[in-house]
């Protein structure tokens, strides 16, 4: 099998004195939709804000394609081809949505190909095409969602990193963007989906960690670990 | 059945010409534990917000013991026992987690004295579970622990009424069966509880009576489960597969 | 050996800082100049005079502070009182308190000067003398002037002159076509002068600060607002003024206290008026102004009550220089019942090609009124 | 602080300012009075800035309405010392109103609008001559006395009034209203809803933060006898209290006046010391401060002693 | 009715002329949340350059706009980079109180360095009469130029990528880093603009208000209003809040005395913030 595109050994993080990730090992191949799952506080968001490198690792190594980015700045990992749409969605006050969009593509210089990506996203997502001239803020929860999976593959990433998909929408509106991320994944897209809905993270994803205290406590295909009867009672009970 | 002891009537609220709340009627019974859902947006913050008097209603009438209190300040709503938490947790983060409680029953409480005030806030500290870590600066909690704080800080207010704003939301399933626990103690000791989330486990685990908002109009006020199957429930909120899937439990 | 310590609370930063550094030059060109001599003149003896300053950068509640250190800590038998009116006060109330003798050099309005202090002296003379003359000049010189417009800064000094003239001018029979104040920190004279102009007054006459009357004028011009006769207290007795202004001085009529045309004669370090301007020039290579007049002159007046009282007793000297009456080259001193310097005849001044011309008194004059040039 | 050492700090603290006539000469009185001036000044603050956490720039506006309403009072014949309860009175009245109209604001707003206030206090009362004689300012009646008496007395005054102001503010920190303005400062929403009477805690915070300042303003009119509207309502004597306050920490109950004594005493040594330099040299001592004490002068307490601090 | 016409072509000059003083210091303001009390020593500072150049080597004001521009860029970005970045995130009073201590260090030093004698450009470039109103040519150019800055600013804003970035990282930092933005840099830049537009109405301002260490006080004064008036942080905002100012001070000055027209300008700022926080032009959440 080839190099994975992502692959963290041993890497530990935390905030501070405060010590979260406790030597991570993880995985992600080209065009999979791999989800991590776990208890609130396990580390699921600082593992993102690590690879992202919002926060520096303390140890291990982060390898994207072949190099290390483990500690490098946002914007060269970004660069390189990782994209994080963050917790709670956090689009910028004051700026349209199209804007939103746009400063996806901060980092990128090729305006024809920008334009055409943009065209892109308001096809996968066409509310968010009537509502461009918006502000952002001022959408619903489910189309804010929308519009920052948008922003995040509008840097047309290599992996896409997305966390809590659900947190805070309605169940509708999660069937909804569920099936979107499944389009986006047909279309070529790595997708790495940080979810507390464990149901609709297996059903997402073909690959799953599950976290525990800034561990990997299980990992194994969707369809299994959500045919485990430990996994289930553990995490799994509506 | 004696007077709810909270009644809307008629209730509206509008942003400039966005209209969040649209006639919305209903009562809560003394005692009663109602589940409050609705798609996001639909107005479920807003409500809670005009009944604690954060936000002034547009129209309507607010009453609650008989009283219209449309007009309340939101400490007055706090001293007349109408509790509420907030949607994204609000400690006073320097404070110990001790002294946020003892806040609680200092001021919405009516504790005479600021020593009785840290008494009363011991003991729902304890109810609630979180007395080891009283000496602990709000700030550094876990969520779930600061969840548990908000509850812990409403009940030192002796609340008639406490509206629980998705204070499961983000909790994990061992962690929101004991919050499940909780509320279920807190509904037994006599308080009137709504509660806003979008959990379905939560809310049918503990409401027996379900009220749907969408598009800021009360569109359904039943029992859970002929809200569940109600079909303009199904199409504006859980959506079909949910629906579906909540079906098969309860068959299965 | 017993020295004479005189003590100067001054601006020497913040917004007096130009005035404070004037006052700071004329007096230690005095001090130089009289330990030179060997010091003053005290009963058998001479002593030398050691001058303590300190900056109180321009804050009130500073000047009061220092003038409090200069008394307690560095025991100064004098107090030379910094520029203005409102600052002169302040350290007036302290010397009055410990029974110092104060003497103001830039402080001419009455109201500093009718508290009933002691202690307080004030080289100048009322500024009440300025307007009633200059009304009078003018009139004679353009019967056909009958409207005059005012515009003073809301200050102690400026805001009495603007009142003294329009009062002056009601009385002989000029009508105040405008008359405001306005507020210190005012950047911007656009609105008043527009209405000034809509009034269409003979005689333009506007107070305040050198840095305001720069922009007034300068304003005028823009906005296209003259008048045959424009004044500007005290504008042209300062050399800033002229040489921020250049050309667009010309015309701009004044009143000072002194003038170094003037000639007069008298005891102390510098026998004439000349004398004091030839020694003035060559060191600072400008032209003094009332300012250095009046401060040099100050120090006369503590060097005749000495000499008069031939020791060092507070009360004696007190009242020697109550009783002082000289003449220096400054003009002569003589305090009225509340101490300030009494009424003369003060020099009405005008800038010719950028130069400073004198109007009146007839004594002193070097030139003819001319009207505002278009 | 623990109320033993913090009552001992107290006295010491106040008995040294009050000692100051027996070891050393009229300046040093003079500097003494001037620490207990800003001590009040700072100290007051603190109840809005330091417990409640709203950052008032309304010292100078209450500081030069004292001055003014106590001067105009003895103008008119009241006796001093009357018409400085009549200043710090009339003035925590005003306060009281404006707060209730100035408080709705809040964050970087509410510091605005409360600048706002010093800079409209000093434009009213130097555009309404007939009453306040305008840019002439006013003069007050002199008081009688050598000046060594005065001196004493008026250091004695300010002391009182620090006395005071700290006095209520221990009170108050231990108290309901303490409590109340510390929840505010945290989190005011959460304060509303745990049943703060939210305005009315801020207004009577804010007016806790006139009423000394009036008081100090009106005696201090009295002291220099004269006051004019540009050296009344300055805007540097409100930040200056900030400072102040900043430097010995703000929502402790000395570190304000600590700050005011800390500030005025390098104020002195600087000023003495380098003329032309000393506003700079005040300047960097402000942004060194900023870095290596973000906490204030009391933090330095917890630093060198971990384990001392309460 | 000429003098109305007048009256407001002045207020309409001096609210440009406000406008261009007010923009940097309102960015900052919304941007990064700091207060810059340095504000006014940097317009003075801008003049002072643009003075002394004029004076002693006879460069015409319009040619040191770039590089006083550039100058006092550069001084803002390393002021920025070097100290106030490392305090960025403190409360309101934290940042304020280091910017006043900046403030007083520069202050004393060009007092120091250039005395308190007032200073002044005189370009003499006469008066345009269109029927009964004059327009001096210098404040005119003067207002052309403060509006040119003004406009120009705006379009940066508005349409470059580093616009949508310093926006981005005012609303939500730890988001916009995600978007690749570094947000110490786009930081360093917003202060640079603020001191950049600074420095540029300082030379705006030399060949028309005298130039002293004086006024620093006033022009803060002046910005601070304009930012109230009309909405922090936003280029729109501070055009409007100016030319709000400028004609209510205008107007003011001419109905109820110059007395008063300050005393406006006040009123006007306390009752917009009661009633309208947001100011004229501001968008909810800039505060
Ligand atoms: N900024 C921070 N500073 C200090 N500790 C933090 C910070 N953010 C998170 N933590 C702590 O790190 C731990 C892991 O948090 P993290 O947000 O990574 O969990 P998570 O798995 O994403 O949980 P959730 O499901 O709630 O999003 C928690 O104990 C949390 O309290
Ligand atoms: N202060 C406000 N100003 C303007 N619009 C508001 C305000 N508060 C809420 N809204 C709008 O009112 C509508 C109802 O919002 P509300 O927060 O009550 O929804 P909700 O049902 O609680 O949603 P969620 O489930 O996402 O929390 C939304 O469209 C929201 O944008
Ligand atoms: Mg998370
Ligand atoms: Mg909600």
């Amino acid at each position: 099998m080839a190099e994975p595109l992502l692959s963290l050994s041993g890497v530990t993080s935390g905030y501070g004195q405060i010590q979260v990730l406790w030597g991570m090992d993880l995985a992600v191949n080209a065009g999979e939709v791999v989800a991590l799952v776990g208890s609130n506080g396990a580390g699921k968001s600082t593992l993102l804000r690590t690879i992202s490198g919002q926060l520096a690792p303390s140890a291990g190594s982060i390898r994207f394609d072949g190099t290390e980015i483990g500690g490098s700045r946002p914007d060269i990992i970004l660069k390189a081809g990782i994209a994080h749409v963050p917790e709670g969605r956090r689009l910028f006050r004051g700026l349209t949505v199209r804007d939103n969009l746009l400063l996806g593509a901060y980092l990128r210089t090729d305006k024809q190909a920008i334009a055409d990506d943009l065209e892109w996203v308001f096809e996968l997502f066409p509310i968010l095409r009537e509502r461009q001239r918006q502000d952002a803020t001022t959408l619903s929860g489910g189309e804010q969602q929308m519009c920052a999976v948008g922003r995040g593959i509008m840097s047309r990433p290599r992996l896409l990193m997305i966390d809590e998909l659900s947190l805070g929408l309605s169940p509708r509106m999660v069937e909804h963007l569920g099936n979107a991320l499944v389009a986006l994944n047909k279309a070529g897209q790595t997708i790495l989906l940080v979810e507390q809905d464990v149901m609709t993270a297996f059903e997402l994803s073909n690959r799953a960690y599950i976290v525990e205290n800034g561990r990997v406590a299980r990992t194994g295909a969707s369809a299994e670990l959500a045919r485990d009867p430990t996994v289930s009672d553990a995490y799994l009970s509506i | 059945m004696s007077d709810p002891i909270l009644r809307l009537e008629g209730v509206s609220k509008t942003f400039g010409g966005l209209k969040a709340l649209t006639d919305v009627s209903f009562g809560l019974n003394e005692g009663e534990v109602v589940g409050l859902i609705g798609p996001n947006g639909a107005g479920k913050t807003t409500l809670v917000n005009v009944v604690t008097g954060n936000l002034r209603r547009s129209s309507g009438r607010i009453m609650f013991e008989g009283e219209d209190v449309g007009l309340q300040k939101p400490y007055q709503a706090a001293r007349r026992g109408l509790a509420r938490t907030f949607q994204i947790v609000q400690p006073f983060p320097a404070m110990t987690v001790l002294e946020n409680v003892t806040a609680g029953a200092l001021f919405g409480g009516g504790a005479a004295s600021v020593g009785d005030a840290r008494d009363k806030a011991r003991q729902s500290l304890e109810f609630v579970g979180l007395a080891p870590l009283a000496d602990r600066p709000a700030a550094n909690l876990a969520l779930a622990a600061r969840k548990r704080l908000e509850l812990a800080k409403s009940l030192a207010m002796n609340p008639k009424v406490l509206m629980l704003d998705e204070v499961n939301a983000g909790l994990n399933s061992s962690e929101i069966d004991g919050a499940l626990d909780l509320i279920r103690k807190i509904a037994d000791s006599g308080v009137t509880v709504l509660i806003i989330e979008h959990l379905m486990k939560v809310v049918l685990s503990l409401s027996k009576r379900l009220l749907v908002l969408h598009h800021g109009q009360l569109i359904a006020d039943g029992p859970s489960r002929e809200i569940v199957s109600d079909e303009r429930v199904i199409e504006a909120y859980l959506g079909q597969k949910f629906a579906a899937r909540l079906k098969e439990m309860h068959h299965g | 050996q017993e020295v004479i310590k005189i003590g100067a609370p001054l601006a020497l930063t913040g917004g007096l800082a130009d005035e404070g550094k004037k006052q700071d030059i004329v007096w230690k060109m005095w001090v130089e100049k009289v330990n030179a001599a060997g010091g003053l003149q005290v009963g058998d003896k001479k002593m030398k005079v050691e001058l303590i300053e300190y900056d109180y950068q321009s804050e009130g509640q500073r000047a009061s502070q220092l003038a409090e250190k200069l008394i307690n800590d560095d025991k100064v038998q004098f107090l030379f009182a910094p520029f203005g009116s409102g600052h002169t006060k302040i350290v007036a109330g302290v010397g009055e308190r410990y029974q110092i003798p104060t003497i103001a050099c830039v402080a001419s309005s009455e109201s500093v000067f009718d508290q009933t202090f002691k202690h307080l002296f004030g080289t100048l003379s009322p500024n009440g003398g300025m307007t009633t003359a200059m009304v009078k000049l003018f009139k004679e010189k353009y019967p056909e002037t009958k409207t005059i417009a005012v515009l003073g800064r809301d200050d102690v000094f400026p805001k009495s002159m603007a009142e003294g003239i329009a009062k002056a001018a009601e009385a002989q029979g000029l009508t105040v076509a405008y008359k405001e104040l306005y507020p210190v920190g005012t950047m911007d004279h656009a609105a008043a002068l527009s209405s000034i102009k809509a009034t269409k007054p003979d005689w333009i006459y506007i107070t305040g600060y050198t840095q305001d009357l720069i922009l007034a004028r300068k304003q005028m011009q823009d906005l296209g607002v003259t008048a045959p006769i424009v004044t500007m207290v005290t504008g042209p007795s300062y050399k800033e003024f002229t040489e921020g202004l250049g050309k667009l001085a010309n015309g701009i009529t004044s009143s000072s206290w002194w003038h170094h045309a003037t000639s007069y004669t008298g005891e102390g370090v510098w026998p004439t008026t000349a004398a004091f301007y030839e020694e003035f020039k060559a060191k600072t290579g400008g032209d003094p102004d009332y300012v250095h007049g009046s401060c040099a002159a100050a120090g006369e007046v503590i060097a005749d009550a000495l000499e008069r009282t031939g020791s060092l007793d507070k009360a004696k000297l007190r009242d020697a220089i109550a009783a002082t009456d000289i003449q220096t080259f400054y003009g002569p001193i003589k305090f009225g019942p509340n101490g300030m310097n009494l009424p003369r005849e003060l020099p009405i001044i005008q800038v010719q090609d950028e130069t400073i011309k004198v109007l009146a008194p007839a004594a002193i004059k070097n030139a003819d009124m001319i009207a505002m040039p278009k | 602080m623990k109320p033993l050492p913090l009552y001992a700090s107290l006295v010491v603290g106040l008995a040294i300012l009050a000692a100051a006539p027996l070891y050393g000469d009229n300046y040093v009185v003079r500097t003494a009075a001037i620490v207990a001036m800003y001590g009040a000044l700072a100290t007051s603050w603190n109840f809005i800035g330091g417990f409640t956490g709203y950052p008032s720039f309304s010292t100078a506006a209450f500081f030069g309405l004292g001055a003014y309403v106590g001067a105009l009072c003895q103008r008119s014949g009241v006796p001093m010392v009357v018409a400085w309860a009549i200043a710090s009175v009339a003035v925590a009245a005003f306060a009281a109103l404006l707060g209730g109209i100035l408080l709705r604001l809040r964050g970087h707003y509410f510091a605005i609008g409360s600048i706002a206030v010093v800079e409209l206090c000093r434009l009213i009362v130097s555009s309404w001559s007939s009453l306040t004689g305008g840019g002439d300012g006013l003069n007050l009646p002199l008081v009688q006395g050598t000046p060594e008496d005065l001196m004493r007395f008026f250091l004695m005054v300010m002391l009182v009034i620090l006395a005071a102001s700290l006095l209520v503010t221990i009170l108050v920190d231990r108290s309901r209203l303490g409590f109340g303005l510390r929840c505010i400062h945290q989190n005011e929403d959460a304060a509303a809803m745990v049943g703060v009477n939210t305005t009315a805690y801020k207004v009577a915070a804010y007016t806790l933060s006139a009423v000394f300042c009036a008081a100090a303003g009106a005696t201090y009119a009295s002291w220099t006898g004269y006051i004019d509207p540009t050296d009344s309502f300055q805007i540097v004597l409100t930040v200056k209290v900030v400072v102040m306050a900043l430097l010995g920490g703000a929502g402790t109950i000395l570190g304000p006046a600590i700050g005011a004594a800390a500030f005025v005493l390098l104020e002195e040594v600087f000023w003495a010391n380098f003329i032309d330099w000393n506003r700079a040299i005040l300047g960097l001592v402000i942004v060194v401060l900023i870095f290596f004490l973000p906490g204030g002068l009391l933090s330095l307490r917890r630093r060198l002693m971990p384990g001392g601090a309460a | 009715m000429a003098i109305y016409l007048q009256t407001l072509v002045n207020g309409l000059m001096l609210g440009a002329l406000y406008a261009c003083l007010a923009v940097g210091f309102s960015l900052v303001w919304g941007v990064l949340n700091v207060i810059n009390m340095l504000h006014g020593s940097f317009i003075i500072l801008g003049g002072y350059l643009t003075y002394f150049a004029w004076h002693a080597y006879g460069i015409h004001p319009v040619i040191m706009l770039p590089v006083v521009a550039a100058l006092m860029f550069a001084l803002g970005f390393a002021l920025q980079r070097g100290l106030i970045n490392k305090v960025v995130s403190a409360p309101v009073l934290t940042t304020l109180t280091l910017t006043f201590g900046l403030d007083m260090i520069l202050y004393n030093a060009m007092t120091y360095f250039f005395t308190a004698t007032p200073r002044r450009i005189t370009l003499d470039l006469g008066a345009i009469s269109l029927g009964p109103i004059t327009l001096p040519v210098d404040r005119l150019l003067g207002t052309g130029l403060a509006l040119l800055l003004t406009l120009l600013l705006y379009a940066v804003m508005r349409g470059s990528s580093i616009g949508r970035a310093i926006v981005a990282v005012r609303m939500d930092r730890m988001a916009a880093e995600l978007m690749g933005i570094r947000t110490d840099r786009i930081y360093a830049i917003t202060f640079g603009i603020g001191a950049l537009m600074a420095g540029a109405a300082g030379v705006v301002f030399a060949t028309i208000f005298p130039i002293t260490t004086n006024v620093t006080g006033i022009w803060l004064g002046k910005a601070f209003v304009v930012c109230v008036v009309g909405g922090l942080g936003s280029v729109p905002g501070a055009l409007v809040g100016g030319l709000v100012l400028g004609l209510v001070e205008s107007f003011a000055g001419h109905w109820f005395g110059p007395q008063q027209a300050m005393t406006a300008g006040f009123l006007l700022m306390l009752v917009l913030l009661l009633t309208r926080p947001t100011g004229l032009v501001g968008v909810k959440g800039y505060e």
